[in-house]
């Protein structure tokens, strides 16, 4: 026998007729190996078709399907049924986000961080295509390329409680993406990024609670991304304070 | 968004945590548990010693490193936690917190100089 | 429009007890208080020490008194906490290029204990206990 | 009704999609660019894309060797003008994405590294790890950020093509936070809405590629070209369909079956190489069609290891070692150790033909344009074709890039040749008709019909008639099974009536678009009566080129089936010869 009756308590929000979130409960019959996505998609298909929730992927690169279970921000899709302590199981939307509907978050917040933080390679001097691409060793590229793997799930913003606490906080995702630009031996904007990173909301914000890369599904690591920008930009305030004639 | 002043702070209190984390338990092992206990015989003699240990010019550099750093970080830190807790009130916090490391540091460093 | 996102709250001054990992981060962070005091209770003792003989002694009796030796070993084991959580972190605030790649995080970690305990037999054979 | 007006409207941000924007907005900063998309941008289908995007790079290669590769692995269904346009375009094309800041994997001398794969001779295959399609997605809509005329709809659902006077006029879309439409008013459309892998039971393809935008433009009059081209991938995970790159066998992986046996040199892609030293368009390097072939007759053979998810054959990296795996193949331990349990440094790991890719799509020509005058197409979800009758792995990445940006071209000259004013009256009538249409679908009374039920036998069908092998008899049932779905679909009720974020009906729509992609595919495949690149028929198993050397064009006749006609491929250079993997020097 390789099938368990599991129940699933799920968080259900329909802003059109209910004032406050509900959960619901599911008694679903789980294969073996599912993971819990396996187990909204068959609540969706067989048993309510009004529950909501986002995915694509099914293989944990696409970033959509991040919600709380059993009060961890986890990518549902990866998260398999066995490993999960036996009993009920909850599932909610990612924490610090306002609920769209059922277990979609809204992102708006996010994303506008994102696009603040410039997250594309700001070069000296714009390189004709002609002259081929930049050298890049494998070295200059273990720099940053931890930091590129960012699948935007924002379990990060889920587990942060700054982010929770504050949420004028750029975030962990964001921030390691820029570090990840900042790194990149090709980029020269660094500068600039220093606008939006070196201020409360930036860096400063966070504390190094490090839920955020205990969470992260890709081992991305924003919270070692962050201290090490909070190094560097204080370094940099050591620089323009103490030796204003080094500022160019 | 105005750049940040926090890395005056910081900078202390990452530096801070580092020497803390390397000294503070073996410190607090010597004139916390080890003096109470009688490490220096009995306190007139406990006396005798501490203070020559105290006037050697080395020590009173270290001491004092290690006092100011330690404080420093203890109240940047202390600063965040209590705000952690949600008193929200950064400012008149940060004022009293780094009052009380300046003011044991200065203590700690005229003492030092008396020796 | 029929959109009404729904905020949860978060609550400000209990949050932490939401989960494991933020109530042991609530303890690192905690751990302060103790160095904090400590630093400014070894301070008294050096002005103590400085006005002469009585004084110390009176200092003295208040360390060794049981709530001085409660409060010693509490702060002691907060500031092992600290040590510990702050060495298990540096690997990931400072990496260190080696090859291609960077020295791996266990090998810095290690050399941190490892300074820990030379660091603190230094203090003890100061102090001429060994 | 919010209307919004733009210069170009793109749907689809995959990376087909926000190559185009992005070439529309260096084109001419004044442009007004929407760009919609059903889900966040990061999430398209793009970001799945593991082994590498190909593009000729070193010194021992030439665009010559390229084409001859792709033509040869189309089956010479391609059109070869297309092909080197798309070659010579290819390099350019990476080397900007490099600029943009692609982590590409490189050499110690700091210069992009290339790997090899199936069907093609020489190492020309760019690579970020096992994760290029992610690292090229992020990429680009990263970089699309810094456009601010790139204006971005994010999760707003397209569902219907403005067509008037014989011209696009824009597109509606319904918001689906708010659940309301939108009607996009635009001299031009892109069409970048990627694959329909959906339509089958087992493939790599997300939830997300069920073919809306083929959909849109076959209603819209436009024919869908080669739709029986349905590439399987040979090595996917069983239960889940994950993929498993063909960088696995780049890097030496070997193919066994029951017996440990490397089945491939038995069917015309041997004799064996030695293990750990994988020769180039040989045994497991040989072509996708070919190795899910064998896989087929092996099946038959009964050599395949029956598992509960059905029967596999088995992918061995063991003797690659430990080092090599992790550094090469990160991902796919990672996968092969999640998802079915397997370390492949120790054990060979189960795996089937699953479908990945359709060659078929939007007829579009070399200038990335559809007979539909302002409407254009780009990537998974166009043909232009340069896939021909079977696509090379790592070409898909590289045309997403070159025609995306191509369609970008085409759109802005069709825009300033000022003869595209939209007719507003018009536009409106037919925004307001999309919008009652949607609304009836919220309003069909109840029914015991459900959706499940009619995507399952769907896919059933597609899967047991239109599967790896095919024959008259079965592609008759099942465009038989597909005519009646099609009929059944429409009295499905929606259940949830809410308009905010609700999937449901979006699922219902796309199941639609899905139904009427797979009609065309089984329709297509009914009537090529040869066996062509991934189109085997055991009735027909030559290639006929006097017949058959042509495009098949699928045209939408309502609820009708489809109305196929035919179009001559464009022969250059390369005329049709025999495709070789039997590692003879050609
Ligand atoms: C697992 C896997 C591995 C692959 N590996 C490789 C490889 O190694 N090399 C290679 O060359 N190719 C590979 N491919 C193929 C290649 O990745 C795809 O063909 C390609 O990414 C398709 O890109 P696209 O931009 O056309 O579509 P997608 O990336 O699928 O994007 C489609 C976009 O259209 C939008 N859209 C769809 N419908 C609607 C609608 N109704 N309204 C609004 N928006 C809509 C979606 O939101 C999405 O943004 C792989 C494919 C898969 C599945
Ligand atoms: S950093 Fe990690 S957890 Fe955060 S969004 Fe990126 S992948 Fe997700
Ligand atoms: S959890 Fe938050 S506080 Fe910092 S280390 Fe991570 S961002
Ligand atoms: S469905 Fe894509 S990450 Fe889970």
């Amino acid at each position: 026998m390789s099938q368990r009756q599991i129940t699933f308590e799920i968080l259900r929000y329909d802003p059109e007729t209910e004032t406050e979130p509900r959960f619901q409960a599911y008694c679903v019959p789980c294969e073996e190996e599912w993971v819990v996505l396996d187990a909204l998609n068959y609540i969706k298909d067989t048993l309510d078709g009004t529950l909501n929730y986002r995915w694509s992927c099914h293989m944990a690169v696409c970033g959509s399907c991040g919600m709380m279970i059993n009060g961890e921000p986890m990518l549902s899709c990866k998260a398999f049924i066995r490993d999960l302590p036996a009993g009920t199981i909850k599932v909610e939307p990612l924490y610090h986000f306002p609920i769209e509907r059922d277990l979609v978050v809204v992102l708006d917040d996010f994303m506008d961080k994102l696009e603040s933080v410039k997250p594309y390679v700001i070069p000296k001097k714009q390189r004709p295509i002609e002259d081929g691409p930049y050298k890049q060793t494998p070295k200059q590229l273990h720099q940053y390329q931890q930091y590129s793997m960012c699948i935007n799930c924002l379990l990060c913003y889920a587990a942060c409680p700054q982010y929770g606490l504050t949420p004028e906080f750029i975030g962990p995702a964001a921030l390691a993406l820029t570090h990840r630009y900042n790194l990149d031996s090709r980029d020269k904007g660094r500068r600039q990024r220093q606008e939006v990173v070196a201020t409360h909301e930036g860096v400063w914000e966070c504390s190094f609670v490090g839920a955020c890369s205990e969470v992260c599904p890709k081992d991305v690591d924003p919270a070692g991304a962050i201290q090490q920008m909070k190094i560097a930009s204080t370094a940099d305030w050591y620089l323009e304070h103490l030796m204003p004639w080094r500022r160019s | 968004m105005a750049k940040s002043n926090k890395p005056i702070v910081w900078g202390l209190f990452a530096a801070g945590g580092t020497v803390c984390a390397f000294v503070i338990p073996v410190m607090i092992l010597i004139t916390g548990v080890l003096l109470p206990l009688g490490l220096f015989g009995p306190p007139e003699a406990s006396y005798e010693s501490m203070t020559r240990i105290v006037s050697n010019p080395v020590v009173k550099i270290v001491l004092f490193g290690i006092l100011f750093l330690a404080l420093w970080h203890a109240a940047h830190r202390l600063r965040i936690t209590v705000h952690d807790f949600g008193i929200r009130n950064d400012q008149l916090v940060a004022r009293a917190v780094y009052g009380f490391a300046g003011l044991f540091s200065l203590i700690a460093l005229v003492t030092l100089l008396s020796f | 429009m029929s959109r009404n996102p729904y905020v949860r709250e978060v609550p400000r001054t209990t949050w932490y007890m939401r989960n494991n990992r933020y109530i042991r981060y609530m303890l690192r962070e905690v751990s302060c208080v103790f160095i904090g005091l400590y630093a400014a209770s070894l301070t008294v003792g050096l002005v103590r020490l400085a006005q002469g003989d009585n004084e110390w002694t009176h200092y003295l009796n208040g360390i060794s008194s049981p709530t001085g030796i409660l409060f010693s070993l509490l702060a002691f084991g907060f500031a092992c906490y600290h040590s510990i959580t702050w060495f298990n972190v540096t690997p990931r605030a400072m990496r260190i290029p080696k090859g291609d790649g960077f020295v791996p995080g266990p090998a810095i970690v290690s050399a941190h204990y490892i300074i820990w305990a030379v660091v603190s037999l230094v203090f003890l054979l100061m102090m001429g206990v060994l | 009704m919010e209307t919004i007006e733009s210069d170009v409207v793109i749907v689809g941000a995959g990376g087909a999609g926000l190559r185009a924007a992005i070439a529309l907005a260096e084109a001419d900063p004044g442009l007004r660019i929407s760009l919609l998309s059903k889900v966040y941008p990061m999430r398209s289908h793009t970001c799945a894309a593991e082994g590498g995007a190909a593009g000729v790079a070193r010194s021992d290669d030439s665009m010559d060797l390229h084409f001859g590769d792709t033509v040869g692995g189309g089956d010479w269904l391609c059109d070869q003008d297309a092909v080197e346009f798309f070659i010579n375009e290819a390099p350019k094309e990476l080397t900007r994405l490099e600029h943009w800041g692609c982590p590409w994997s490189r050499e110690t001398d700091g210069s992009v590294g290339v790997r090899p794969f199936g069907g093609m001779k020489i190492k020309r295959t760019w690579f970020a790890a096992d994760k290029t399609g992610f690292h090229l997605l992020h990429t680009l809509f990263q970089t699309s950020l810094k456009f601010e005329s790139i204006r971005r709809f994010d999760e707003v659902f397209t569902t219907d093509l403005l067509v008037s006077d014989g011209r696009i006029q824009g597109c509606c879309a319904v918001e689906m936070r708010t659940g309301e439409m939108k009607q996009f008013l635009a001299p031009a459309v892109i069409l970048c809405t990627g694959g329909a892998g959906r339509i089958f039971p087992f493939t790599t393809n997300g939830a997300i590629k069920t073919g809306d935008g083929m959909a849109l433009a076959y209603r819209a009059g436009v024919p869908l070209k080669d739709m029986e081209f349905v590439q399987y991938h040979p090595t996917g995970l069983p239960a889940t369909g994950i993929l498993l790159t063909e960088g696995c066998r780049g890097e030496g992986g070997v193919l066994r079956n029951k017996d440990g046996y490397r089945y491939l040199q038995d069917y015309g892609m041997g004799p064996e190489t030695p293990l750990g030293e994988p020769v180039l368009k040989t045994m497991e390097l040989g072509p996708r069609d070919r190795l899910s072939q064998a896989f087929w007759q092996e099946q038959k053979k009964g050599n395949t290891v029956p598992t509960k998810w059905g029967d596999c054959v088995l992918l061995d990296m063991t003797h690659l070692g430990e080092a090599r795996i992790l550094e090469r193949l990160p991902f796919v331990h990672e996968l092969a150790h999640a998802y079915a349990g397997v370390d492949i440094v120790k054990e060979a790991v189960p795996i089937r033909p699953v479908v990945h890719y359709m060659m078929g799509g939007i007829h579009t020509d070399i200038n990335a344009a559809t007979p539909l005058p302002g409407l254009f197409a780009a990537g998974e979800c166009a043909c232009v074709s340069i896939n021909g009758a079977n696509r090379l792995g790592s070409n898909s990445l590289t045309e997403l890039l070159v025609f995306g940006k191509r369609a970008a071209e085409s759109a802005v000259k069709y825009v300033r040749s000022g003869t595209t004013k939209v007719d507003r009256a018009a536009a409106d009538q037919q925004a307001n008709a999309a919008e009652a249409r949607v609304q009836a679908l919220f309003d069909r009374p109840e029914s015991t019909e459900t959706m499940t039920a009619v995507r399952n036998e769907m896919t059933h069908a597609m899967e047991t008639g239109a599967g790896i092998y095919r024959e008259e008899a079965m592609l008759k049932d099942t465009a038989d099974a597909l005519a009646k779905l099609r009929q059944r679909q429409t009295s499905i009720a929606l259940r949830d009536k809410s308009k905010v974020f609700n999937t449901e009906f979006t699922q219902l729509v796309e199941l639609g678009c899905m139904l009427d992609v797979a009609q065309a595919v089984a329709v297509s495949a009914l009537a090529r009566k040869e066996s062509r690149g991934s189109h085997q028929r055991l009735d027909h198993v030559e290639r006929d080129d006097e017949t058959f050397l042509k495009h098949s064009m699928a045209h939408y006749q309502g609820e009708d089936a489809p109305r196929m006609d035919y179009l001559d491929v464009v022969i250059t250079k390369s005329r049709p010869g025999v495709r070789d993997y039997s590692g003879a020097k050609s």
